[in-house]
């Protein structure tokens, strides 16, 4: 179990792990720690159970999403809808509001909550190119005008649709990286739900990547993953347990800066205290941004991308 | 934890087979004639009938595409590791080795300097063949590398794209290379620096969401897959028929997504008249 | 030259009448209620039965939205010369000296300070009821000037917009205007100046290819028609029925042209709301 | 007529009054130059019949398009296709290309000859938001790698169908021009055929805007003004009259910086004469061009159309 002690540690860990990357030093406190959490039984290895309990939770029907976040976190909220060519994707939201004394642009994933037409109005949070668009003119205003982008990222992935395709899927999701690399203000992505493969990666290529603590973050779901690996979305269980998209294997691997605790039980089991958590955690990430000027912001996010991969000596 | 499984996902994004069964390699799909393998590489490895472009790995399309003996091999010593520890049938550890014996490649992308009628430039080229070239750290880090080198010599890049999709056996490092990769090309803007991108039958997937779209050229072969969701999957999604031609870079290029679909015979020239035009600037 | 012509371009984009027949001015077009003219301006236009949005002129428009005596005309002497020698029924200026008596503006703009719950910022607002709103190098002129306004006191440009589309009898010069106001916004956008667009019925034409839609915020009212081509000209060019809702602002929301359909009765609360975040920035 | 020593007179006009601008001086010439034109017959007036032989051979079916340039006046040629989100227009053409000894990129409206299969297919010139959201895109690239850009316009008017309008025409003709006045590259524009309306526009925010002798630059086609004006198309002769769309009106107004010379009975009896003359004003405008930084590019091209009304003093 995660308990708030163990993330506390995995935080303090990562970030000297980070620290630690230029030069020496540092390594005695990271021993220390990696030994305190082996010895409250949380080494390396989560089991099946637990990791599966992040998969069912980051995609609990009542789980909050981007729009319940705002409500409770952003002020003077506004939304913008459309890419100026094509439509407004509902799987997307964006806007601006006011967030810790400053307008900020959030831009996040939005799944239906209820019954089915709901859900199918969102597409499951499953955006279109149209949507990714939508989400790159709402980062420019935010670049003209000087204010931070947070995004949330909750989607099974980007629409696999015959339309989705045409209008240039890949294409989108690139550009929606780029978009974001290119920014000079202070970018902050938080994994609120699941965390799916390249629709994921559009919206998360930020200085900062957090990621509440039964969150998932994948190269693929683990249905599509069961499906390869035994031609058989049933074993997803099996498959989420090799792949572990679970935030305490994605800190560990420095893919996240930290994780967002959640109530005891799930984001689910009280909204308000959720935002509260997520609130505070977000308002650290922007503080310790607001050190970086704009040029630096940019170097920083993209040196940050740069050092991913394990490579054979 | 990570138990026994087998990882097929060599064709995932492959296209399925005109006739439906497996045919020699170098028969025709489209035409069912049928090559001696030195027929077909005179050719280019397009069928002299009906134009089928047949699949070409990295070191026949350096040899079609580069002046002899430019081409300049880096970072060929770079091999991925497994942070997963990742098992299936067989441990990602062996199938790294297994590909690379049955390849010759380290991985599934080859990078260096090479010149193409005299003209320098920077080029990464990706085999299909290994591990239906998913983008793994090294192929990540080779890409980046590329970048950043075309940044040091000031030469145009050209990436010449293969591939089914993400190293899988790599979990979400492999989806790290995406945001990597992009990054990159970001940095080879601020320098000016050209790139131009080779769509290649498939480019898919993670490859098609990162650096193969972000060109500020981009062709493809005809009949080159490049779609981010393969038909099956969209199929299976949208459960209706899907056009015949899919995801074809025939659709993608009525679709805008395509500077130009380029014969391979024609790709050289093409390429060529592109250095020319990046190399001397106003 | 120039002979004896009838230019009735004054509603050439505005919308058919729904009933067929002329009505009343406070008779709601789309459910007939009638209203007296206190009971109309009392709730800021807007049928009290069904939400039709009757047209507000300029002058109405600015105490509708801005605190009280917080206008401040500026170029309010502005006025059109007659470069082609204009001459159909009535010359030019015979036309702009009748529009003028008949609305007491000077032209179809008027363009000043003000402010919204003590915000300050520059504003333009038009009347469509002088010449059908139409751009000619008067209202490019006040809108160029307003952007350089807003540039000098450091503050957002509002824009309230309904145009019919370019002042035909200025010629060529009255589609100068369109280049001229889309430079204006790009100094501003260059100096980090917010600009909130606001289209009313009916913002079309010129306006609609130039800075209306240029906005970094760009909102409409309910049945405002904004389209480039006016229905009647692109029903005789397709020569198909036109879907119900072509060119309103509820279908180029759909179809993701509109940040959002602000209600008049909100658009002071919702503009007072963009100020704030446009003002104070991380 | 105009001879050749009328389109000297004038293009030496338009250069002074252009320089006249700022302050004062050089008025003597101006009045020396416009007596002259005065003496020729060429005052200010020019009849029907001439301006209707404009719009005719603005028209004419074997006028040369874009890709008759292009073919003529560009090395190198490769041909960019596509808006990189729904297709490719191919009402619009756009490529690199060497000319005068560097890359250029080429930008034009494109007509089809021929029978109704080829004029349908490039839609008579007519580009929906698509055609527009290319050229920029090409811009893009110009500006990114220091080429220049040529702009041919040539089109009756951006396209009014349902789709176009669905898809953002007036918006598309608008950043279309914006992104034309952020370059920092030089651009020339030159009207080849008709010059309508926004459509036209949309390619024309140049620094150098030519015009060709025969061709027609206006805020509304002549039909479509007759049928405003008469309710009938027919009267479109009458109509041009009014609106005076020609080339030497144009000039007069400051509205294009010079004329380029057709063969004697228009482009369309001599494309390989018509193409040289139209090589050569590009060469001397791309030349005048090369004294300014990208700064000053920008600037003179804003302040270019900035000074456009005229205004009761
Ligand atoms: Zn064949
Ligand atoms: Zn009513």
């Amino acid at each position: 179990m995660s308990g708030e002690l163990e993330l506390k540690l995995r935080d303090r860990l990562a970030k000297l792990k980070r620290l630690h990357l230029p030069g020496g030093g540092m390594s005695n406190e990271v021993r220390r720690i990696e030994q305190q959490l082996e010895e409250m039984g949380n080494g390396d290895e989560r089991d099946e159970d637990e990791i599966w309990r992040s998969v069912e939770f980051a995609r609990h029907p009542e789980r909050p999403y981007t729009l319940d976040y705002v409500e409770r976190l952003i002020g003077d909220w506004i939304e913008l809808h459309g890419d100026r060519a094509r439509m407004d994707d509902p799987a997307i939201v964006s806007g601006l509001g006011s967030f810790a004394d400053r307008t900020v642009a959030v831009i996040g994933h939005q799944k239906g909550r209820g019954d089915a037409v709901q859900r199918v109005k969102r597409n499951f949070g499953m955006s279109n190119p149209e949507g990714y668009r939508k989400a790159m003119r709402v980062m420019e205003i935010a670049e003209r005008h000087g204010f931070p982008v947070i995004t949330f990222v909750d989607t099974p992935g980007a629409y696999p649709g015959v339309a989705a395709e045409q209008h240039g899927q890949g294409g989108a999701l690139a550009a929606s990286q780029a978009t974001m690399a290119r920014l000079t203000v202070p970018t902050v992505a938080c994994v609120i739900g699941e965390g799916g493969s390249g629709g994921a990666i559009a919206l998360a290529l930020a200085n900062r990547v957090l990621m509440q603590q039964f969150a998932i973050y994948s190269v693929i779901s683990p249905e599509g993953c069961a499906s390869i690996l035994w031609r058989d979305a049933g074993q997803a269980r099996k498959a989420a347990a090799a792949f572990r998209p679970d935030a305490v294997h994605c800190l560990e691997l420095g893919v996240i800066d930290g994780i967002i605790p959640e109530p005891k039980d799930g984001a689910h089991t009280d909204f308000d205290e959720a935002a509260k958590l997520l609130g505070k955690s977000l308002r650290s990430a922007l503080d310790e941004l607001k050190k970086m000027n704009g040029k630096e912001l940019r170097r920083d996010r993209r040196a940050r991308f740069r050092s991913y991969g394990v490579f054979a000596s | 934890m990570a138990s026994r499984i087998d990882v097929s996902i060599e064709h995932k994004n492959s296209p399925p087979e005109p006739g439906g069964s497996k045919k020699h390699p170098n028969t025709c799909p489209k035409c069912n004639s049928h090559y001696r393998d030195d027929e077909l590489a005179a050719n280019l490895r397009v069928c002299a009938q009906c134009d089928y472009h047949f699949p070409v790995g990295a070191l026949e399309r350096i040899e079609q595409l580069l002046d002899k003996d430019s081409f300049i091999e880096e970072a060929a010593d770079l091999r991925s590791a497994d942070p997963l520890g990742f098992f299936d049938l067989r441990s990602y550890k062996d199938r790294i080795a297994e590909a690379e014996l049955k390849t010759g490649l380290g991985d599934a992308m080859l990078m260096g300097q090479g010149k193409i009628e005299g003209l320098d430039f920077q080029l990464t080229v990706m085999d299909f063949s290994f591990m239906a070239g998913s983008m793994g750290s090294v192929v990540g880090e080779k890409f980046a590398q590329a970048c950043e080198r075309a940044i040091e010599r000031k030469v145009p890049l050209i990436s010449v794209n293969a591939s089914g999709g993400a190293r899988m056996q790599e979990g979400i490092l492999s989806l790290m290379q995406v945001p990597k990769t992009v990054c990159a090309v970001e940095n080879m803007r601020d320098a000016g620096i050209p790139f131009i991108s080779v769509l290649t039958h498939p480019t898919t997937a993670g490859l098609l969401a990162s650096f193969a779209t972000l060109g500020d050229i981009t062709i493809a072969e005809p009949g080159t897959l490049m779609c981010f969701t393969g038909p099956r999957v969209v199929q299976q999604t949208v459960r209706e028929d899907l056009p015949d031609d899919f995801g074809l870079a025939e659709s993608n290029y009525r679709f805008g997504h395509l500077d130009a679909i380029v014969q391979r015979r024609e790709l050289k020239t093409t390429l060529a008249k592109l250095l020319r035009l990046f190399g001397h600037v106003g």
